[in-house]
């Protein structure tokens, strides 16, 4: 039976992920410099294209097909095959719905890798990469934690994607990074955000979504929706102010680029953990997830890896934080489900350690193996000349800001086409 | 040699362009800038705060050109930039020292004449 | 009987609607040159404001009183008058709240078509524009889809508003193009879009938008309501996908401009089809609407007509595209209401061509008369000389960029006004 | 019982509302200059880290334990001590959705108030302040007319926060401006919105997040709240008319800054009555509430009261406006509670006009006193010299739009650091 | 007739302005720069990235005067800039060739003359 | 004294600045600026429009020096702004009739050397 009220929140839920990845595009271009930033809007744009049908076309059968405790799904469910109206057990939303929701999931994931190699890389072998990617990566490890996957069966908890989403999309963005090399003014020339604005207001519009992204993935309008909900609220909150100390303690200043990223980093921690804990424990993970983040977003830049918008330190390690955080503080008085150690449980922390063991190493290997194919294929990045010119003018033969002096139109079709004779001997 | 800097409005950049162009004139630079002459000022107001704009946008050409050019391109920026409204701008001629290009170290007329490349 | 689910979704929805006209406004003015940006985004903001009050005063009554089948409501209902608590039939929500939904496409609608005329028409002629073509234009459309007027009656289909939306808007541009006419710099220079990153935001917050739009046209969180749901995000996303190949195909560069563009008319095409269609069939609708609205976009500036933002190319064509599909590929196993030709009922074919016939026809032709009138109280459009300077500074004496530098302070009431007479001599 | 439709709803509302903080922050920030952006947009980001931990910990405890017609509730809910999935009475949901909701306002109240010291507060002591705002002020305000307070049992009604919201913001930015000071330049130079783009998109986001704000303070998905929803639709359409022919009939053009004021005056003088009086009087409210608003935001600026983005004007004078208009218009047929003066009940008028007595006076003077008291301790403001550099660089080191020229990267542990020798001793 | 070229604190641009004008100069352009002279270099940090901000931002004021007003020009730019502290900017003076006003053709004094349009 | 005005590519700012400042130049101002030259036009579309963008970003260097200083300044600007390919800029030196410092009032060559703050 269908519940409208589940339904109802379950539209909304999905509705809100899927302005993530806009956002996201918004986050991310306001990080790079000016040249380059609608090249990095169209990564997170065209996930929303490429992974969307991905998602439809096998992703989702991969996800969510299958028998208990295995690695992968099978295709019953490709092309959305028997996917309609009836509930899939244990919801009261349509499956369509439930689809959609988890598709929203793999696009916004896809388009986070994006953020490790921004500025450089060719948009052709990217929208190759994130098709590949949206397939084998994340629809396998989806399969794993949410699709009654080997650790589903095996007792990890992760309510909102700290496998699949953060821990998958840290790691391939490191894969990625390595891969595809640093930009070539890395380390050299001061790279630095063009539009801080678009970085708050792009977080501030992420959080937005995050509440249906974690309150929604309780699938229904009730008891554990909420939980989640509200420590998407409260875990950030303290994240953000964790994020003030350690900035007035290393430079004496809070930064405007360093809230946004505590932001992130707030919502990623919490988000595996939103439906098992209590909310004062989501508050003190919020804190503690504060700090290895913070260490290794200051630290990465100083080592040779590009890892540009710091999807790892971001998403990845956070991540990790959450998923281990279950094992000790989950409560099965608000969660229904299962303790953490400190409430008897010891053995939850097992189930949590074998998710950080196999996801990274998975989203590791399987992005550097598709990129590595790729690039005997095609060279992945710009030439340096390129780089220098700007992915937006290179790739798209567009700029964000443009005020219309020096641009001469080009009739096609008027046969004369004197001033661009004129332009061209100039 | 002489540096051409011309100022004039915004929506006769792209006839002065092609003026210049039309006149074989091929290096130079253009900047927005702000200015004030005999041009009606507007008035703004945002909230309570009611402001009388003095300055409007322009656009600066700079230009260095060799002595034989000078004439050409003055007449190229006062016909390509001219409106006859208030506001058309100004041209100023300032004698050049030396010029350099940056690329091979030519020095003076050989770097204001293009090369090929 | 009231169900909260449905109107727990019908409320956000709304919402969701309305949050589309801003939306509109900021992609709008991304598009146009910065001298005309507040401009454009005000004609944007002003439908907030008069739709919302015609819709409520009379609009609302033409397009949802009367008998069946008519061409036009009655007053019944005008003033909200009776508009309360109790529901419509066949709607388990309160009638106000499916006032204020039907509400919110008025205004989105009458929005629309100020992007035939940007950068050139004067601000006063265009409030009384949109206050008359939001009463006499788009509830005359509705009350023939969605109010029981003749085409709901003849049995044509009409999922959201391809009809009162999207012809209308689309057809209405045109004729509004026409009779504006072209910028004066129109064809001689470049006119190009001054920030692209607000275009893409501002699309992809349509498309969020898009979700209640098509989301919401089945009045309840059921299973209409998610296949619509789910459909308007495969298709954009199969339109985005097109036309990336569409771009490549031409420049051999997929631009930004244009992948917002796509999610636009893949919106538009799914809009009347997205609760008659299946999901697959939704993504072959949205892939197929690329062609012909890319088309007449890329043509369109080659010819005189300056309908400037190319509101007919992207939502008049894209919305007749959805229309004819309808009567092709609708399903009655997955709409409970009708098949299309494929599933052997060719009359829903001629039906939908009736829609095609009438709505263009009546929005040109209502529009022209409507414009035509106007001009001859008062010129519409501002002089060479304004568009010039910029309609910004002309219309509303503000600038959308303001550095402050050069801005001397009036003090109202100070009496010395010292540095104003300096400058007026100056 | 939960009921997952009203549960449904208020999630959504909550995440509308919690959206509307980084929305103001937008707003703010394009309304200042731009060498301050980053400092005024952080303002509302620190409140949704700073006033979410005091809400959780004692703010929600303040406001809504304790019997009834007390001053100030006790500390029986703090660290939210018993909040869980058990309704309050009269609602649905469960609590902690209704702490997460209530809170959701005071962050959003605690950002307003940032509005009358931007430009010049220090981001140190601002921090401190709001820290105490949001757990001394706002909360003891709520709890009068929201958690059962002396305003509540005297029979005020306040619909959605015309008291903790509007008046409190209004009158504390009254007080803090007057005891922060003028800027340095106030009155002497012309300080000017650098970005109304971002102003004209606050304010749309805004109107989006207060549907959730005043359609949920009914906590449920049912009659009410859809009256407030339409209500908060209706109502800021016909301000922002009405504010057009104000600014016709000052200035003869209708200015975009004046038109995202309007829609934030329309929304709060629904915002107390929203739930209470009928659809056309809500018209007429929004109407009529333009007036007073307007002639203060252009009276204000004239005076030496820096209050720099009246809060007064736009906050306080329109939440008067809301709260007294329910005393002559509320409606039993359509709230179900209590008629006003002109339905024969007189006595409303008197419960009304009692808020307006004491809600200004508590907000001004203990936003004095905690502001007064922070000032022994440490200085509240920059100086003269920092506020000519700007806020961004001086408190945050940051610049919100950075092309990069200019800037050598200090290479942390690289050793050499000959490039910054060089600048240093340039 | 020269060419002033003044650099100045955009705080005190509106300042330089209003001396200007109560000095009788009529035209002007200016515009933004960025200079770096002995003033303090700022340290900003973004994530990881920490950086020195070598330079300032600056209003670049431009005035060709006929001879008669150089002083007065100078002397206005750099009463109306100062503030004492390092930073205050540096005004050039150069000479000028000609001038041509665009809207008339005008030349030389004549065209850095306002005319009654 | 010399104005040297340096135009070079906005991604080898950061090295001109820093040949500057190895070479001693102490005072300068920059802005961007947008050249027409030998390089290479590029083509851009948006929906319908395509155009051809004449013009590319540069930035523009102004830096006083006194006649000693000339040769140095035009090298380091030459050296760091260097990429070989069309497109490197140009470097004009024009003569400064007077430099005047705003915060002290100095004259000419006292102008243009720094003094300890
Ligand atoms: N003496 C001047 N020095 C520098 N720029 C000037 C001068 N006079 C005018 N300009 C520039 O030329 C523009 C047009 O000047 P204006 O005097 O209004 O034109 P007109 O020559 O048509 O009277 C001004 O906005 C300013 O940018
Ligand atoms: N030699 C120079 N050439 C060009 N601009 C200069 C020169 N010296 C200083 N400037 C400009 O003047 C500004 C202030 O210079 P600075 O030397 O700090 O001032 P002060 O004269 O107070 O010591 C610089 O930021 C720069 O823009
Ligand atoms: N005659 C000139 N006057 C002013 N600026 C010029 C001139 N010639 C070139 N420039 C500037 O130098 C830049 C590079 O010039 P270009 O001729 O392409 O370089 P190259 O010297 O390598 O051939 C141009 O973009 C323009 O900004």
């Amino acid at each position: 039976m269908i519940d409208t009220g589940d339904t109802a929140w379950m539209l909304m839920a999905t509705a809100l992920v899927l302005m993530m990845t806009p956002a996201l595009g918004l986050f991310y271009a306001g990080l790079v410099r000016s040249k380059n930033t609608l090249n990095t809007f169209m990564m997170s744009i065209a996930a929303l294209g490429v992974a969307t049908i991905c998602w439809a076309f096998v992703g989702y059968s991969i996800a969510f097909s299958g028998g208990e405790g295995g690695f992968i799904g099978n295709l019953d469910l490709a092309f959305l095959n028997g996917v309609g109206y009836e509930p899939r057990d244990g919801t009261a939303i349509p499956e369509l719905l439930f689809m959609a929701f988890q598709g929203s999931f793999c696009i916004l994931t896809a388009a986070l890798v994006s953020g490790a190699v921004v500025e450089r890389i060719r948009f052709g072998p990217y929208l190759i990469f994130i098709a590949l990617w949206s397939t084998l990566v994340y629809p396998v490890m989806a399969h794993w934690a949410f699709g009654g996957g080997f650790l589903a069966t095996a007792g990890t908890l992760d309510f909102a994607g700290g496998i699949s989403v953060e821990m998958a999309s840290g790691f391939s963005a490191l894969a990625a990074a390595l891969l595809i090399g640093a930009r070539k003014d890395y380390g050299r020339q001061a790279l630095l955000p063009h539009n801080s604005v678009f970085v708050l207001l792009g977080a501030g519009l992420l959080w937005f979504g995050w509440f249906g992204f974690n309150g929604g993935s309780g699938f229904a309008a009730g008891e554990i929706g909420v939980l989640a909900f509200t420590n998407t609220l409260l875990a950030p909150a303290c994240t953000l102010v964790a994020w003030f100390v350690l900035d007035l303690l290393r430079g004496g200043k809070v930064t405007a680029v360093g809230a946004a990223t505590a932001v992130i980093v707030g919502c990623v921690a919490i988000t595996p953990a939103a439906g098992y804990i209590s909310p004062i424990w989501a508050m003190v993970l919020g804190t503690i997830a504060a700090i290895p983040s913070y260490l290794i977003i200051v630290w990465r830049p100083r080592t040779r890896v590009d890892e540009t918008l710091d999807v790892l330190g971001a998403h990845g390690v956070a991540g990790i934080v959450g998923i281990i955080f279950i094992g000790f503080f989950a409560q099965e008085s608000w969660n229904g489900i299962s303790d953490g150690l400190l409430y008897g449980n010891a053995a939850q922390l097992g189930h949590q350690l074998l998710a950080v063991l196999v996801a990274p190493a998975y989203a590791f290997v399987s992005t550097f193996l598709i990129l590595k194919l790729l690039s005997l294929a095609a060279p992945l990045r710009a030439s340096g000349r390129e780089e220098a010119v700007g992915m937006d003018v290179v790739q798209h033969g567009e700029e964000a800001y443009v005020s219309g002096e020096g641009a001469l139109l080009i009739k096609v079709g008027s046969g004369d086409g004197e001033s661009e004779k004129l332009l061209k001997t100039g | 040699m002489k540096l051409v800097i011309g100022i004039v409005r915004p929506e006769m950049a792209n006839d002065v362009l092609e003026a210049l162009f039309r006149a074989g004139i091929r290096g130079l630079s253009m900047s927005k800038v702000q200015g004030h002459g005999g041009e009606l000022q507007r008035v703004e107001t945002y909230r309570g705060t009611t402001v009388q704009m003095g300055l409007s946008e322009k656009i600066r050409f700079e230009i260095a050109v060799s002595e034989e050019y000078v004439d050409t391109t003055v007449q190229a920026l006062s016909e390509g930039g001219r409106t006859g409204e208030v506001g058309d701008g100004k041209i100023f001629v300032l004698s050049l020292d030396s010029v350099v290009r940056v690329r091979t170290g030519e020095k003076d007329d050989q770097a204001v004449t293009p090369v090929k490349s």
